[in-house]
């Protein structure tokens, strides 16, 4: 560890606050959102107080203002991600950003290198949050494609065995999580991207649980679409980010029509703006992509691999930690490689939601239930887990006061 | 706040041995409830005889108070009219949604009021509810069917 | 006027600060977008520092209080509105919400009430912002519905004389502007309502320029859906309301699919959660939310209807000034009944690019162009045009100012 | 800032007295560009001579900047060979996203340096670059044309 996560904790206010009449806040749900630090708060009442004007519309001083700030956090975003400033897309999260890939494809018209009809497959895992399979479900039942996926082997990695049967001649789209927002595991992505390709299809990543979390260079992954959200990457709530391809971009068409986003209008006709303006129809998130420049710039300065290696001996201190009970069961990765901070288990027979209240009247703050990834927890036969994820401002003390926090919830009730 | 006025005696008894989880193999109408948020399932059969729910027997998997609940329920209203049943879960909705404000009738409640310290925790009333909700369900459909 | 705008000004942070080497702000661009009170502000930033975690995802107390201040918002647009809780939907922006709308419709089976196919209409105006009009005209592109349209009269009125030519048992859908963005013209609802409903078709409104400005009531308005930005209100950027009656809602399938808006999600099929939650895919705009209810609060305390009044007085001052000049050319109505405050008009031939770039020396916000309403524009014959918009912060003296500004710009020109 | 350097007298000029706004006849190539975010409209014919630039015709609408830039272009590049159309639009363009530092090369631009000042104007690039990037747009597609 190469920063003092102490250190760090100061730059986030919310550590100020105590939980339940006076407990510390052990934070360990980074994994639904994260916390923000003071400079990325400021930036946005900063936009607010400066420069609020609507962005691209005004002659004025202020407009001017907002767009140099606005785009210099595409820019900001772009260099971050290894990609070129008008590949960035800025969305309102992760989920619209995939709704937008998905919805957009739907909207291609024949001939055009995204359309789907019968008889094509959409490739999907068995560990998606609902947020990279529901859209495609819907994606599918809208065009008679197919709907495939890769299962997951019993230790929580992908099961690559079928790779030949699923992605052939007839797929157009694989859609996968980078890193499991439950089982912690990191997808192995180069074979899938190399089978993909070789057979004309895109890869679609939903990168949510890692560009908070490691260095994610788009072109390095070889990846065609990217989605994250900025809440779980200290950003503000309410933007995120898709990221792909300029070729890819010129071809796709447009998700949300309205103002801002087109080359020509008539009553009944319209045409688009060049990307990234195409993809952003209305008055943008300004102050919150701002923000999230901000939070890049953050934990650009303290640096992504230091952030993962952070991680990467805390979760390997969890892990170890939790593995020593015989009453807790880790879903996911018993081991470290490829293996991100997200840890599910389950404690006896502790329901997650007891188990999760009773951590909360100590301080501790963990995620119950199937994480949005129902088919996944399902055909692990857990329904519910306790899920505790971490990052770049968790401690070892946080480690341990979840552990003890789980002996407690054990005598408590009773186990 | 005290995790205790949550997880009160009563609750934990009834979590441990619940009442009438056993699916008969006769009813009326047979519901089955989710609680999308945490995953939390009751499959809930129910039979009436006239104004009377006649029998209320369910499985499921859940947190304590959300299995609790359901016992609660159906031991108590179980044998009820049509119109007590209503005017218990009215009673049982209300102190739910009172935020720690209310303690409950216990005269009509019964072992019901041992729930209420969920309604200081906001995440929980839906566990509490889910049972309450399957037989609510359950009741108007067997009223319809006739 | 029951309040005065110069305290009120004292509010607003961005009214401490200067444009172009010390010039006053005089902010005319509100129809863009609204400047923020501090007490907004704050609110996000509070939501940030102390409560901070993902609604309705978690046990913990974080979660808790979040979860509280967010739906607590939702009460306060549901009481604003007139409207039932459940009934508002967050979205990032009036854009968002008419797509959301014309995209669900879009996915309405065949049966479902709002299902559209070859043979139905899509009733429009002209005077639609893109917002408005894309939308719809890519759902008629879909479905092989026609898109037909209101003219608007010389003087910016619509021309309701062909109303029974254009809703007809054909017609699904009536979209249109409570008030648009580039004449001011508050368009008539009643009778267009009625001839809706008489047919079993739907009023969609976009209400953008009439939520901010004047009391709207959605049970007394009669319509089905209505659309607004919460940064034209005073709120934070990237929040905005989707409004729909509980039994349309209820018939409605969801637009974006993900997390937390689902009842039950296997790998080849989902089911929905009840409106709002169906319509609210992935972790909201939670911060922005917040702030768009205590915008809500801040101008219910000053009170809608003497905002109206304000606004109502300062626009007829300032259209008063404007028709005084025979070389201003004000488009839209000349008189001020059912007139609000934005003002669309020409000087000379200055073009208003010019016009509004010499406004900007002076430290005067205009918008100048299309307004997103460029078929508008065009069937006006003025494709670009200079819009002054007032809201409750403006002031006898930022009219005196656009207009001697107006002035010294014709002397500069050499008009 | 002054705003005297954005509308410098030389743009004025141009602005009321364009040079070349009348569409020739004859042509190898016309376009059309358009200003999405203001409405300004462009047409503009071009004809090749071998490597050159044999003509530029135009008309349209747009503010002052908009028109005197396609107005100062047209008139600078007529003749030029397109390996000097190249540089001189590229060190035009250079000179508008040079956010007020650099001056521009008059023996290069021309009365094109009058439109120095627009750099500082973010918002007013696009118009200075209208009548140029539908220039380099017309070239181009009359190059592929043969
Ligand atoms: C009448 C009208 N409709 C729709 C919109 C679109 O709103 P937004 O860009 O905030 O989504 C606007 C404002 O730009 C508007 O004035
Ligand atoms: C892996 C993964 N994908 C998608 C999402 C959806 O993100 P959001 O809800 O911010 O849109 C999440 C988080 O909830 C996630 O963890």
């Amino acid at each position: 560890m190469s920063f003092n996560p102490l250190t760090v904790r100061d730059d986030f206010p919310i550590f100020n606050r105590t939980i339940r009449d006076g407990k510390r806040l052990v934070y360990l749900d980074s994994g639904a959102t994260s916390q923000k630090p003071q400079v990325v708060i400021d930036s946005e009442l900063d936009f607010y107080r400066l420069h609020n004007a609507a962005v691209h519309r005004g002659a004025h001083q202020l407009a001017e203002e907002a767009t140099d700030l606005f785009e210099g956090a595409r820019s900001k975003l772009a260099e971050f991600l290894g990609a070129e400033t008008d590949e960035v897309i800025f969305t309102k999260g992760a989920t619209e950003s995939l709704n937008l890939i998905a919805y957009a494809m739907g909207n291609s018209p024949r001939g055009n290198r995204f359309h789907i009809a019968e008889g094509d497959r959409i490739v999907l895992t068995e560990m998606e949050h609902h947020a990279n399979l529901i859209p495609w479900q819907q994606l599918a039942a809208r065009t008679g494609a197919e709907l495939i996926w890769f299962n997951v082997t019993a230790d929580g990695r992908l099961d690559l065995s079928q790779i030949s049967e699923l992605i052939t001649s007839k797929t157009k789209v694989v859609a996968l999580t980078h890193q499991s927002n439950v089982l912690g595991t990191i997808n192995p992505l180069d074979e899938i991207v190399n089978a993909a390709h070789a057979v004309g299809a895109v890869v679609v990543l939903d990168a949510c649980q890692s560009v908070p979390h490691m260095k994610v260079d788009v072109k390095e992954l070889g990846v065609d679409f990217l989605a994250f959200s900025g809440h779980k990457a200290l950003g503000p709530t309410g933007v995120g980010i898709m990221w792909s391809k300029r070729e890819l971009l010129a071809e796709l068409p447009p998700f949300l029509t309205g103002g801002s986003m087109i080359a020509d209008v008539t009553m009944t006709t319209a045409t688009w703006a060049k990307a990234p303006a195409k993809f952003e129809a209305g008055v943008p998130n300004m102050a919150q992509a701002v923000g999230l420049g901000v939070a890049i710039d953050y934990l650009s300065a303290i640096g992504m691999t230091e952030i993962a290696a952070h991680e990467h001996a805390l979760t390997s201190d969890l892990l170890g930690k939790l593995l020593e009970h015989k009453e807790i069961r880790v879903v996911g990765p018993h081991t470290m490689d490829n293996r991100g901070g997200a840890l599910s288990f389950t404690v006896a027979d502790i329901h997650p939601h007891d188990l999760g209240q009773f951590l909360d009247s100590q301080g501790i703050a963990v995620r119950t239930g199937h994480h949005c990834a129902w088919p996944l927890t399902r055909s692990l036969g857990v329904p519910a887990t306790t899920r505790a994820s971490l990052y770049l401002y968790n401690s070892i003390e946080d480690n341990d006061a979840l552990i003890s926090g789980i002996h407690s919830a054990m005598k408590y009730f009773g186990k | 706040m005290n995790l205790d006025n949550l997880y009160q005696e009563v609750i934990l008894d009834h979590y441990k041995n619940p009442l009438n989880k056993t699916l008969s193999e006769n009813f009326d109408v047979q519901v089955h409830h989710i609680n999308p948020s945490c995953g939390d399932e009751i499959t809930l059969n129910l039979t009436l005889d006239g104004q009377t729910i006649k029998e209320i027997t369910w499985d499921g998997v859940g947190c304590s108070i959300s299995q609790a609940s359901v016992s609660i329920a159906s031991d108590l209203l179980m044998g009820k009219s049509l119109s007590e049943v209503e005017s218990i879960s009215e009673e049982f909705i209300e102190l739910m949604q009172s935020k720690g404000k209310k303690t409950g009738d216990e005269a009509v409640l019964e072992d019901a009021v041992a729930l209420a310290g969920v309604s200081q925790y906001p995440a929980r009333i839906k566990c509490a509810l889910l049972g309450w909700m399957a037989i609510k369900d359950a009741t108007l459909q067997a009223v319809e069917k006739r």
